[in-house]
């Protein structure tokens, strides 16, 4: 099985993605520069986290212009899985890949720290091996990770299941403590807490690595 | 362009003296090393090479009573950064550097520049950056302006590290009145290398480039290095320079860049410095001068952001997030072509030249032409008068305080409730800590401790010092300030391997202030002999006094040790109910 | 040519936490009767053309694909011809 | 009562990375003749008060001290009444 790992100018998680697919799941993982035009050959796209192009302007904002996103948009249409993670997810909602957009932190600054998530759907491709609602703790790095939709996006999003992950305090301000979210398919999740962070005891912990392991199964299983 | 005055101008009107030269320091360059008087750039190049900040003119006869070699000792002060040992061929290197007086005027990019400063120095040795500390002190958090110091200083620490993806794993902030007019921000960078990788910023081999590459130069921080060689007064503000504004992201792909120069075409490159205090003059002479050569720069092609520059802007300017390369003939195209995929300028400027001689053309003239040597190696020495201050007789007379605890729970929360002892995670939690998953003890605990990925070593590191413990003895304090930084790798399961430093004080003019920074000198050199940890790197800040009252002598201890095994790794924290308690030492 | 100032700013429904931070901090500076602060963005640039309909065209477009996300923020413009031989 | 709008830029001998940055992803878009991009802050307030001419006063005073860092910035404001009873 093979996983793109994305790299854009600024990019910093691209690495820690690679070897959570490489050294902790055993599959294999590649880094496609943000100038390729194909996605040939992969079974899944990621998305990393960082300052792509330094976050000038909005995080995100640039990073959706570049060549490698015409071929993101129609691998997420055949159905295949993407993952955004931190900018990866604010790069998918500039793209459109995903609804709402993510604002400055409440708080007005960057946060780091490791907070509780509860799992809102566990059914998706991503989220199959974590139980309904279960309480899970993942590492946040982010400045921008303030989940905004309006009100009737926000209804769409509930009534289809679209909300992966929400924060079990209000961590940052965002609408309805929403930390990731799907698109109406399900193939496409955008997240601000980092699964790649937790997937050795010795870091802190694991509970990331469900999230690469129930990917893997459904790929194998061909699909949801 | 400004019309320049002519050197005999330059003599009659002193405007030396402006830039920091002294009296003695421009005869002395007028009658024994050139024999002829200093045109406006080459003042302008003397003035900077042989500030303090460049020359350690003033610190360099203390400096040498630090122990610097011993058994695990790679690199020993004079590069970019110190290395260290750690077997199998790897090796850490590491160095801290001050940015006091650029984050005075403008703290978030004050703070934010001397970061990305302090990151060049590691790779520029080859080495890939793990990780970041600091060591800041502000005045009482009870008004508003240093509540605005903190808030900047602390965003400008996270704004560069965490974009260029760089965990900030530790460091320290202390809070006392004698900062309040002069902050202290110091800033350390670790990075791991293999031993076969390791660069060293000298100019070899006539007839090879000079490069530049990276962001294009701006006035940016002209004078920044006599700058920070200056007391703040309160009627010098508008004189100050602009501002330097960093730029993560640039620094990010010129990281990316120089890394894969350096590790995949060792054959290109002869030798790699970044352009830091004095920009463009300190790194080019400076490479010329450690590998005995000397050098002819054309500086129209220095990639320019401003327009009408004069030779000595663009020499002077510390525009940030530039390297200076000699890239070996014959490669020059090769060179180009790989730093054009990260979108970065590298242009050639010049070549190495066998006659040890700095040749700088403008504009079609030659407007300098110094001996390397003027500039670096024959930059005076001076033996400062120490004098011990008064109060040190007054302590010394004064009967040993015993405090009187009546409540010992009111006397605790009080404790907790100061600012220097309190916890600080509202300020460390600005910064990603973990990005490059090796950190393995994140802030909170004594040392941070990162694993080196692949191995089963990992690396723990701690900033440490207690300036009032300094004021009351500064060799005393010298040697607590080492002792607390050991305490705490220990306290990891490190074993401590070599410090680095960031010395700040007062105006060395004043013996008291000299005397102080000698006697905490000679206290740090006695600690590192018993602890075994040599200074492999630092860096040396005066001048951090506002009308004329000084810091507390502040000597930043930055040390890091080695675990062998990532089982070893110990934390602060109690782990269970019914655990025992141990109180070892006196 | 033209010299081009774009403003993006929040829509009015997006909260501005930042814009409230500024606002305190006005108000603890000991300065009262300011309220409603709003921070946004601003652009200036110049744009290369003669023909005025055709460079606010060209703004627009450069605004809803770049400069603003349409999603929670706004944007207005100033347009304004420079002499050129200037 | 006065709407007051306040724009703060760089100085223009200090580098900006984010026009540099926004400018070559404008190019990459495909829009040419775009040139000299600068990004600053706007903030937009109301201030209570009857005499423009305090008004102004307070204002800059506010520029200086907190919106604007004079060692590197600089700014304008543009100042409207608006009419009370509205
Ligand atoms: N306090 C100090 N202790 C030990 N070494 C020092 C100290 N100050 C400076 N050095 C060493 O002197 C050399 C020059 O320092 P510096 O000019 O700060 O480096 P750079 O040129 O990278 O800015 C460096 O190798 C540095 O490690």
């Amino acid at each position: 099985m093979k996983f793109a790992v994305l790299v854009f100018p600024g990019s910093n998680c691209d690495a820690d993605l690679y070897h959570a697919i490489e050294d902790v799941c055993h599959e294999n993982a590649e880094y496609v520069p943000y100038t390729a035009t194909s996605l040939a050959g992969f079974d899944t796209v990621l998305v990393p986290g960082g300052f792509s192009y330094g976050d000038y302007l909005r995080s995100g904002a640039i990073a959706k212009l570049a060549p490698i996103m015409t071929a993101v948009k129609t691998f997420a249409a055949a159905g295949k899985p993407v993952i955004g993670i931190c900018n990866g997810f604010q790069i998918l909602t500039e793209l459109g890949l995903l609804p709402g957009a993510l604002l400055p932190n409440r708080q007005t600054h960057f946060i780091c720290d490791t907070v509780a998530l509860n799992v809102t759907n566990a059914g998706t491709m991503f989220t199959q091996h974590y139980m309904p609602n279960e309480q899970i703790r993942l590492p946040i790095a982010h400045g921008e990770g303030n989940y905004y939709c309006d009100a009737e996006t926000l209804e769409r999003l509930k009534v289809n299941h679209q909300i992966a992950f929400t924060y079990q305090n209000d961590v940052n301000g965002s609408l309805a403590n929403i930390a990731g979210v799907t698109n109406e398919a399900g193939n496409v999740l955008g997240m601000m807490p980092h699964p790649e962070r937790a997937v050795e005891t010795l870091l802190g912990s694991d509970d990331g690595q469900r999230l690469f392991a129930a990917l893997i199964t459904s790929i194998r299983k061909g699909g949801q | 362009m400004l019309k320049q005055p002519t050197a005999a101008e330059i003599q009659a009107t002193k405007l030396y003296q402006q830039w920091g030269l002294s009296d003695d320091e421009y005869e002395l360059i007028r009658t024994k090393i050139l024999k002829r008087l200093p045109n406006y750039t080459e003042t302008g190049l003397f003035s900077v090479m042989w500030s303090e900040h460049c020359s350690y003119k003033n610190s360099k006869p203390v400096l040498k009573k630090f122990p610097t070699s011993g058994q695990h000792v790679l690199q020993g002060p004079g590069e970019g950064a110190g290395i260290l040992d750690i077997g199998d061929g790897q090796a850490v290197v590491f160095k801290a550097e001050s940015h006091n007086h650029p984050s005075a005027v403008e703290p978030y990019e004050g703070a934010a520049t001397g970061v990305g400063g302090i990151i060049r120095d590691i790779f520029s040795m080859g080495a890939t950056p793990i990780a970041l500390l600091n060591s800041l002190r502000f005045g009482e958090l009870t008004d508003d302006h240093t509540k605005y110091l903190v808030q900047e200083v602390v965003a400008g620490i996270g704004g560069y590290g965490n974009c260029i993806g760089i965990p900030t794993v530790g460091g320290e902030i202390g809070f006392d009145p004698c900062y309040q007019t002069n902050l202290l921000v110091n800033a350390m960078c670790v990075g791991v290398i293999d031993q076969k990788d390791i660069q060293q910023g000298k100019a070899r081999g006539a007839g090879n480039s000079v490069f530049y590459v990276g962001a294009k130069t701006g006035r940016d921080g002209i004078h920044g290095a006599t700058f920070a060689s200056d007391e703040f007064a309160d009627g010098k503000a508008t004189q100050r320079s602009a501002v330097q504004v960093g730029d993560p992201f640039m620094e990010k792909l010129l990281m990316d860049a120089c890394l894969e120069l350096i590790l995949k075409h060792p054959d290109w490159l002869v030798g790699i410095q970044d352009m830091g205090a004095a920009g463009l003059v300190s790194s080019t002479a400076e490479m010329a001068e450690k590998a005995g050569t000397g050098m002819i720069l054309n500086l129209d092609l220095v990639p320019q952001r401003e327009i009408e520059m004069s030779a000595y802007e663009i020499m002077l300017s510390e525009s940030q997030e530039r390297m200076a390369l000699c890239v070996k003939a014959g490669h020059e195209t090769d060179v180009v072509a790989l730093f054009e995929r990260y979108d970065l300028d590298a242009v050639r400027i010049g070549e190495v030249t066998e006659s040890q001689q700095y040749q700088l053309w403008h504009d079609g003239q030659l407007v300098a032409d110094l001996p390397v040597a003027a500039l670096t190696s024959d930059a005076p020495i001076y033996h400062k008068a120490q004098t011990e201050p008064a109060r040190i007789a007054e302590f010394k007379a004064m009967a040993p305080y015993q405090p009187v605890i009546n409540d010992v729970k009111r006397t605790w929360l009080d404790l907790l409730g100061q600012s220097t002892i309190a916890d600080k995670r509202s300020l460390y939690s600005h910064y990603d800590a973990q990005v490059k998953t090796n950190t393995v003890v994140l802030p909170g605990s004594d040392a941070a401790v990162v694993r080196i990925r692949g191995t089963k070593k990992a690396l723990a590191m701690t900033t440490d010092c207690n300036g009032r413990y300094l004021y009351l003895d500064p060799k005393v304090g010298g040697q607590m300030a080492v002792a607390e930084a050991a305490r705490n790798i220990v306290a990891a399961g490190g074993q401590p391997l070599g410090i680095t430093d960031c010395l700040n004080y007062g105006n060395p003019e004043k013996p008291e202030v000299f005397w102080e920074f000698d006697q905490s000198a000679q206290g740090i050199a006695a600690a590192c002999e018993v602890f075994d940890t040599p200074v492999i790197s630092g860096n040396v800040s005066f001048y951090n006094e506002f009308n004329g009252e000084a810091i507390y002598p502040t000597p930043m201890i930055g040390m890091v040790g080695l675990i062998r095994d990532t089982a070893d790794i110990t934390t602060q924290d109690f782990k269970s109910a019914g655990d025992l308690i141990y109180l070892v030492g006196q | 040519m033209f010299n081009v100032r774009v403003q993006v700013t929040y829509k009015d429904s997006v909260l501005d936490p930042q814009g409230q931070a500024v606002q305190k901090a006005i108000e603890r500076l000991g300065f009262d009767g300011v309220s409603g602060m709003r921070i946004g963005k601003s652009f200036e640039m110049q744009v290369a053309g003669d023909d005025q309909a055709a460079v606010e065209k060209k703004v627009a477009q450069i605004c809803d694909q770049l400069l603003a996300n349409p999603n929670m923020e706004q944007y207005h413009y100033d347009i304004q011809k420079v002499a050129t031989n200037q």
